[in-house]
């Protein structure tokens, strides 16, 4: 370094008086903050995982003098590709919320409801946690453990010690999840078809005809970056036919929209099925052919089922005969409202790609009150185009080789042995909830028929909860029943980040940590033709004492337990959760998590066995690289071995029906019987195959002419991101939305009709009540219907979220208020589409 | 000899460089060896300069000062003597209580405010004015002091006609000093000038220093010295073709013309008189006008709102 | 050659996510909408057109045009200019200099002095005494003693707003201050750097493409050569160097 | 007020002496007369000291520029190993590394006063120019604290000065002076070297603040 400017080299001293002095002159010092290179100040790349939603992208925060400042996809991950969608980025203003819970507290109002203050006070750790071992204890001492209750939302897979070891060792078998309030439907639409119960993913790089089903995965859904890189060259490519009765992104830049009235998918899918077979598009490798080689498949004309030779299907022609022979295009029409040319052209243009078909099923095909058969409608076309495991079809997945919790069954005493075995809460397997998960009868999740069964203390009262990172007082659809469920609920704990709606209702507030950024877990995810495990991991150190839910707090519960004489979770966490490495038994919470999370995940890192995939050396290794790709899906990995009963792609199933009728059996009926109690219109052989149910609707169409159509943001975290300034501000890239507001959308010609402009304040009634919100006049819904984004409508949360949380005063309207409560029943499903809420609109 | 104050230029402040079209170039006019520079930037030939610091003197906002003077110390030297005497330090041997630059550097607001500051007549000692290159300043300094009808400076030109009594101070001497009341009081007035130096952007309103000498003076000062202040002091008048841009506010370069809250303010003792405001205005829309003895109540603050032209 | 660093959209390939304008809003550090300016950097237009079911939804991506013939500059009174043109053809802003007077906020053709929801503009101004970053001053608490404030997230992260990613630019600093504009500069920050705008690397779409237009193997020079691109209000004269190609929904 | 002109000067011989230490420029050392300034002022601050900065001044007239450079370079810069290593690290950490936890603690206390290196410094913190300057910083702004009536603040400044000064300079600057005088062939060197250890040894911080130390006189 040289001397900079001769003015260093000067004296200030030398006149005989004091000279007055500016600034020191500096050489080697700048005054002031010291100023770095052009660039970005010092930081570090830290691996992690968005949870926004389940695409459950592998990330990368940027992390600069202990805090996250920025976000990326992991550039490791071939799931999705190093990027993330919007949901990413918003997550920082969720770990840097200023309404973030930050103490335990207790609430001082003994009175519970909405609009209610709860005086919460904040509390020590201790005073929290003593408070609700206590009142386990209660239970116990009164011989009735099977009236806690854990409720979960999101998760990770650190879950199955809150989740389920906690409630069952000490005696309830209550785990709750949120599940049902997603996608059981769908998913039981694939079971019920080639035996995959899951999330299907697409190959979207070789694929020639993309058919999407009441989704917008490039918005939500659960390969979104993935599909956002991909989408632009698959419109050169292949055409996007997109089904659903608003306008989504995919349909906006897509070569067909078929904007069909809701509820009707069932019979534009058999129609589309109908005109496949009749102009002979199936795949003759998946599906076999006709012994003379021949189409026999005419409108109206039954098919000798031996004339047909099936290959890797079963019941082609019992479905055609049963279901699809008078189904054709101009029937369609008439119910779907879409074009019978349309129809045709969508038949034949996925027939001329076949089997390079994604069948992309979404939601709005499938969680209706009858959706089970739409969904397995659906997924029947990809039968039909031989495209289920094909090259630019839809796929399965690569298994992720992880190891579960530990055994906890010995841990148990005889209280908790015989009550943990108890029917669960949410009255799963009664005769009108088969909720038939895997074929099982009770064997998934009624979430939202947990409000309901509290409130009628059927099978028994529910006395003492935990709730984890869930909100079902928003998040479930006719959320007024579980305000009033937790209103009467004794004693409700609940581990959170924010003052949520369902916080209003706790006893007891534990503040959580934000689990992208401070918190130790695992998931696993898949996209893309990869199967990922991905590791949450805490880069930032948590501002204020919040702990990990499915860890840390479970563990300081368990001290607490043992505190007050049930030591037996507390046994069962220090003996079991050992680091695999060095046999050392857990002594804190967080070493808790850490052996855990190394006990399930060992497969993948500690080189005992080749798994495939990624290698990945050691657990330090894993922990800086932050994820494991498995290797590539293998195409027709399941052809031959589908786990259905017939070990086909049943179009007439086999599995369902043998699923349906111990079921029936159980409850001392017949199928026939279940399908009147559980709403469905099918009767006899029909209740075997995909087929139109006509849609379920609360409120008549007299009174409630217009049918609401929700549909999720793409800034949505999963309902965690409506305080986030930049949710509000960017709120217009849900395309019709507009920033800082929540609009009811409606056809300008049906808004005609009432008077209505744009931007005018508008009543909206259906069966649950009044509301009031601004119109948005917007081409992109059908007419009929009306149509507004979920994830507004807060009264709770924070003080961006609700208008003003003193007063319990939402900022718009919570769909799941507007939406009655309902489920589809074969599967346990939340219900949210297929028009089944009728709607008043009027001029305010 | 080191001559310890040379001039220093603050480009954020010259009224050239906020508006490309400015045509203000007081310091060029009063720079007899020109030494400035303004086509390519405010700046100063070292080598031609002589320290006068007319440049200083006459620039309304600052942006040529004297580097390494501090008016705050000038004034607790002159608070006390007695029969205060002010010098350049240019000379040996000057008999003065405070020694700084070149006496060109006292601008009308400095001779009007000192001598009300000190509450005593301010004698400058000019009795070497006669044979330095700077002689010239003396003559600015009469002018000054005729035009603002100045009585409270004295200038002079013999030595022997000097009222000068040394102080003694020593180390001691001079803490005790620091916490004299006289010395506080000067202090508080002008406690805020030492932080001219560090201003960092354009955008950051400032006084300059002889302004807030100047209003500490008016603050301090009695009914008929107030009235002598006034002079230095304008007024603002608004064309109806305003448009209530408030474009204006930003080019001010002390903060006189503001709109904090929807409505625009005129504070007459921020502004200086630049004229900059009017000149830029893009609707031509701003009168600055000479303060007018009977209107006292305009040297407060002239609010928005008291004037429908401001409002918008 | 002199360099002149443009911005290709691919409209075909952008689904409008949002992805980039957020994550410029992460990197660049602008404040909450506020005070009749939203401080978005980079943003979106949406355009309706037809009527149902044959309609066209187009959502379009916009930042600073960083126009070869720019009016901002043109404008800025100060000198030298606060609002300038690079050697490398990007149109700067100089912290120190800008004095806030707005005159290029009003002589872009892209701006609005006023920003109402659903508007946007490439110049946003800092309101003049009122500390940038408000939400973050905010000394009020949701839950008295319960919940965190914004101003308690400031001090407990030492840092306005919590996530601010630290840069240095000798004309620029990461964090503005009030009473100055503020707008895009394409992360020079980055660029000089090597690196592409944080925009660019977060578009998960990969329909941004950054690049020297006059260098004819750029990317960004291919685009251009090979499909018809358009320009915002190219009447304006402006000469944008942000350009789109192709079309939202796909050319059938 | 002699008080605050010493302190004024004590500052500048902090700010020369710092300057002498970069690498030599002949001519501008000579047209300044830095040692010359140097001289002056040590006169009333350390009379010891004083003599040989007039030393140098004669000895930079006589020296080449080059071999000025050469004996700089051989002195405190490198390639080779370097004569007198400038960095306090070398001499106050046991096993004589650079960047040590002294570097550490030294760049802490410059973040504390406000400073931060400039960016075209590439030197370490500890360099003895920098520290010297560090300290012509410290006493420049107890000056001005005492110029603005601030006593306060004149005696953080103070208190500064006597952690920095005790802790991080003083204990090794005479180590380094005399592997100067040792190895060097240059006189200049030797002569600066002296002034240095002289100055940094005869001068220390005042001990009291101003006003109580006036008041027992």
């Amino acid at each position: 370094m040289k001397i900079k400017r001769r003015d260093f080299l000067k004296v200030s001293a030398a006149a005989g008086a004091v000279a007055t002095l500016g600034i020191p002159k500096l050489n080697a010092f700048a005054e002031g903050e010291m100023k770095k290179d052009l660039g970005t100040a010092k930081g570090e790349w830290m691996p992690t995982t968005c949870q926004g939603c389940t695409t459950w992208c592998p990330a990368e925060v940027f992390v600069q003098d202990g805090r996250a400042v920025k976000v990326k996809g992991n550039r490791h991950s071939k799931q999705n590709d190093g990027f993330l969608c919007p949901k990413g980025p918003i997550s920082l203003q969720q770990l840097y919320d200023p309404d973030r819970v930050k103490v335990p507290m207790k609430r001082t109002n003994r009175k519970k409801g909405r609009g209610i203050d709860p005086k919460f006070v904040p509390i020590s750790w201790d005073e929290a946690l003593d408070t609700i071992a206590e009142k386990m204890m209660k239970l116990r001492k009164a011989g009735e453990p099977e009236k806690f209750m854990v409720m979960r939302g999101r998760y990770t897979y650190m879950r199955d010690t809150i989740y389920a070891a906690l409630p069952k060792v000490f005696g309830s078998p209550n785990g709750i999840s949120h599940s049902a309030s997603c996608a059981e439907a769908e998913k039981f639409g694939s079971y019920f078809t080639h035996g995959y119960w899951s999330y299907r993913d697409y190959d979207l790089d070789n694929t020639k005809y993309v058919l999407i089903w009441g989704a917008d995965p490039l918005s939500s859904n659960r390969m979104i970056p993935a599909t956002i890189k991909r989408f632009g060259d698959v419109l050169d490519r292949a055409t996007v036919a997109v089904v659903d009765p608003k306008l989504n992104t995919s349909a906006s830049k897509a070569q067909e929209w078929l904007p069909v009235i809701p509820g009707t998918d069932g019979a534009l899918a058999s129609a589309i099925a109908h005109e496949i077979l009749v102009s002979g598009l199936w795949s003759r490798e998946f599906v076999g052919d006709f012994k003379k080689g021949k189409n026999l498949f005419k409108k109206g004309k039954t098919v000798d089922e031996s004339a047909f030779e099936e290959k890797h299907t079963n019941g082609l022609v019992k479905w055609w005969n049963i279901e699809l022979k008078d189904k054709d295009a101009s029937w369609a029409e008439k119910i779907t409202g879409i074009d019978d040319k349309q129809i045709k052209r969508i038949a034949k243009g996925m027939g001329k790609a076949a089997p390079n078909v994604c069948v992309w099923m979404g939601p709005g095909a499938a969680m209706h009150v009858r959706g089970a058969y739409s969904a397995m409608a659906v997924e029947a076309l990809a039968g039909l185009m031989g495209s289920i495991d094909h090259k630019g079809g839809s796929m399965g997945t690569s298994t992720i080789p992880v190891n579960k919790i530990p055994e906890y069954g010995k841990y148990q005493d005889e209280l908790a042995k015989k009550h943990s075995k108890m029917q669960k809460i949410d009255q799963r397997g009664y005769l009108e909830l088969p909720a038939l998960k895997k074929g099982k009868s009770g064997g998934g999740v009624v979430t939202n028929n947990v409000a309901s069964a509290m409130l009628a203390k059927d099978p028994y009262d529910i006395k003492v909860a935990i709730g984890y990172m869930n909100n079902f007082v928003f998040s479930n659809t006719g959320a007024q029943i579980w305000e009033k469920a937790l209103e009467k609920l004794p004693f409700f704990a609940h581990v959170t980040t924010h003052a949520s709606e369902m916080t209003q209702y706790a006893d007891i507030v534990i503040p959580s940590t934000i689990t992208m950024f401070e918190k130790l877990g695992y998931v696993k995810a898949k996209a893309n033709g990869y199967a990922t495990c991905t590791l949450v991991q805490p880069v930032v150190k948590p501002l204020w004492d919040v702990r990990a839910d499915e860890t840390e707090v479970v563990w300081d519960l368990a001290l607490k337990l043992k505190e007050k004489g049930f030591a037996n979770l507390d046994d069962y966490l220090r003996k079991e959760y050992k680091d695999p490495e060095t046999g050392m038994e857990p002594t804190n919470g967080l070493e808790f998590a850490e052996y855990n999370l190394k006990i399930q995940t060992a497969p993948l890192w500690d080189g005992k066995k080749d798994v495939g995939g990624d290698k990945i050396n050691g657990w330090q290794a894993f922990l800086a690289r932050g994820m494991w790709n498995s290797s590539k899906y293998k195409h027709k990995a399941r052809w031959g071995k589908f786990k259905t009963k017939t070990h086909k792609f049943e179009f007439y199933s086999e599995t369902l029906k043998e699923a349906l009728e111990k079921h029936a059996k159980k409850h001392h009926t017949d199928v026939d019987g279940v399908m009147k109690v559980t709403n469905y219109t099918a009767r006899g052989e029909l209740c075997f195959v995909p087929h139109y149910e006509p849609p379920f609707r609360h409120g008549d169409e007299k009174n409630y002419p217009f049918v609401f159509i929700d549909y999720k943001s793409r800034l949505n975290r999963e309902g965690r991101s409506a305080n986030a300034p930049w949710y509000q501000e960017f709120k217009h890239v849900d395309i019709g939305d507009v920033g800082w507001d929540d609009v009811l959308k409606i056809n300008p010609s049906d808004a005609k009709k009432l008077g209505i402009k744009d931007g005018d304040m508008v009543k909206l009634t259906s069966v649950t009540g009044t509301y009031k919100l601004k119109a948005k006049l917007w081409e992109g819904v059908r007419p009929g219907c009306v149509t507004k984004c979920y994830g507004q409508g807060h009264w709770a949360y924070g003080n961006v979220a609700a208008k003003d949380y003193k007063k319990a005063i939402a900022r718009g309207v919570n769909n799941n208020e507007i939406m009655p409560f309902d489920i589809e029943r074969l599967s346990g499903s939340t219900v949210r589409n297929g028009g089944f809420t009728g709607i008043r609109v009027e001029k305010a | 000899m080191f001559n310890p104050y040379s001039i220093k230029t603050d480009p954020s402040r010259c009224l050239r460089h906020r508006y490309n079209k400015s045509t203000c170039s007081r310091c060029l006019n009063a720079c007899d060896q020109s030494a400035i520079k303004i086509d390519h930037g405010l700046s100063v030939d070292e080598r031609s300069c002589t320290g006068c610091m007319l440049c200083a003197a006459v620039c309304p906002t600052e942006a040529i000062t004297v580097e390494r003077y501090n008016l705050n110390r000038t004034l607790g030297e002159l608070l006390i003597a007695d029969k205060p005497v002010l010098a350049c330090s240019l000379k040996d041997g000057l008999m003065a209580h405070s020694s700084g630059p070149c006496l060109g550097f006292l601008s009308p607001e400095h001779l009007v405010s000192i001598p009300v500051l000190i509450d005593k007549t301010l004698q400058l000692n000019l009795s070497e004015c006669s044979d330095c290159e700077n002689t010239h300043i003396s003559e600015f300094l009469k002018e000054s002091i005729a035009e603002m009808e100045i009585e409270g400076v004295v200038l002079v030109d013999s030595v022997n006609e000097l009222d000068y009594h040394d102080i003694q101070t020593g180390r001691r001497d001079f803490f005790r000093m620091l916490r004299r009341e006289p010395f506080q009081a000067a202090h508080e007035f002008t406690s805020s000038l030492t932080g001219g130096g560090t201003r960092k952007s354009y955008s950051e309103k400032s006084l300059p220093m002889k302004r807030r000498l100047l209003n500490a003076a008016y603050r301090a000062g009695s009914v008929t010295s107030k009235k002598k202040l006034q002079k230095l002091y304008s007024h603002i008048a608004f064309h109806k073709d305003c448009n209530g841009c408030s474009a204006c506010t930003a080019m001010c370069p002390t903060g006189a013309l503001s709109k904090p809250n929807g409505k625009l303010y005129f504070n007459t003792f921020s502004c200086v008189g630049c004229e900059l405001c009017e000149e830029f205005c893009p609707k031509q829309s701003i009168y600055i006008i000479p303060i007018k003895e009977h209107q006292t109540h305009a040297l407060e603050v002239c609010v928005g709102d008291k004037n429908d032209q401001c409002e918008r | 050659m002199k360099k002149q660093y443009a911005m290709v959209i691919d409209l075909q390939k952008c689904v409008g996510c949002g992805a980039c304008a957020i994550a410029c809003k992460s990197e660049n550090n602008t404040q909450m909408r506020q005070d009749g300016q939203s401080f978005n950097w980079a943003d979106f237009q949406h355009e309706v057109k037809g009527k149902f079911p044959d309609m066209t939804h187009t959502s379009r991506p916009v930042l600073c045009n960083h126009c070869s013939n720019a009016p901002c500059v043109e404008a800025c009174p100060v000198t030298p200019k606060a609002m300038f043109k690079t050697d490398d053809g990007i149109t700067m802003h100089n912290d120190e200099r800008c004095i806030g007077c707005r005159q290029c906020q009003k002589a872009c053709p892209y701006s609005q002095e006023t920003v109402e929801i659903g508007q946007w503009s490439v110049i946003s101004f800092n309101k003049a005494a009122k500390d940038t970053h408000a939400f973050y001053r905010d000394p009020s608490e949701l839950i008295m003693a319960g919940t965190a404030s914004g101003a308690e997230m400031a001090r407990r992260t030492h840092s306005i707003p919590p996530y601010r990613t630290k840069y240095s630019h000798p004309e620029f600093e990461d964090v503005r201050r009030s009473g100055i504009v503020e707008k895009c500069i394409f992360c020079d920050h980055r660029v000089k750097k090597g690196e592409l705008p944080f925009c660019v690397e977060a578009c998960p779409s990969g329909a941004r493409v950054f690049g020297d237009t006059q260098d004819s193997s750029s990317e960004a020079a291919k685009l251009l050569k090979k499909h018809k691109a358009e320009v915002l209000k190219a009447k304006a004269g402006t000469n944008p160097n942000v350009y789109y190609i192709r079309s939202f929904k796909v050319k059938t | 007020m002699e008080f605050m002109i010493l302190e004024q000067k004590r500052a500048d011989c902090y700010k020369l002496l710092a300057a002498l230490f970069y690498p030599p420029e002949k001519q501008t050392l000579m047209d300044e007369d830095v040692c010359g300034s140097l001289f002056q002022i040590l006169d009333d601050v350390s009379p010891e000291a004083s003599a040989y900065a007039s030393g140098m001044r004669n000895a930079i007239d006589r020296t080449d520029a080059k071999e000025l450079s050469i004996a700089h370079a051989k002195l405190f810069v490198g390639p080779f190993e370097l004569q007198a290593p400038p960095y306090g690290s070398v001499y106050l950490e046991e096993n004589k590394m650079l960047m040590g936890d002294s570097t550490i603690d030294v760049m802490k206390m410059y973040q504390r006063a406000g400073l931060g290196l400039s960016e075209e410094n590439k030197d370490a913190p500890d360099h003895i120019a920098i520290e010297l300057e560090f300290m012509h910083y410290l006493v420049s702004k107890e000056v001005q604290s005492m110029q603005d009536g601030d006593m306060n603040e004149a005696l953080e400044y103070l208190k500064m000065q006597h952690v920095f000064f005790d802790k991080y300079l003083s204990p090794w600057v005479e180590a380094f002076c005399s592997k100067i005088i040792e190895a060097s062939e240059v006189e200049f060197f030797r002569l600066l070297a002296t002034c240095l250890s002289i100055f940094i040894n005869r001068t220390p911080v005042p001990g009291t603040i101003p006003d109580r130390a006036g008041a027992s006189t």
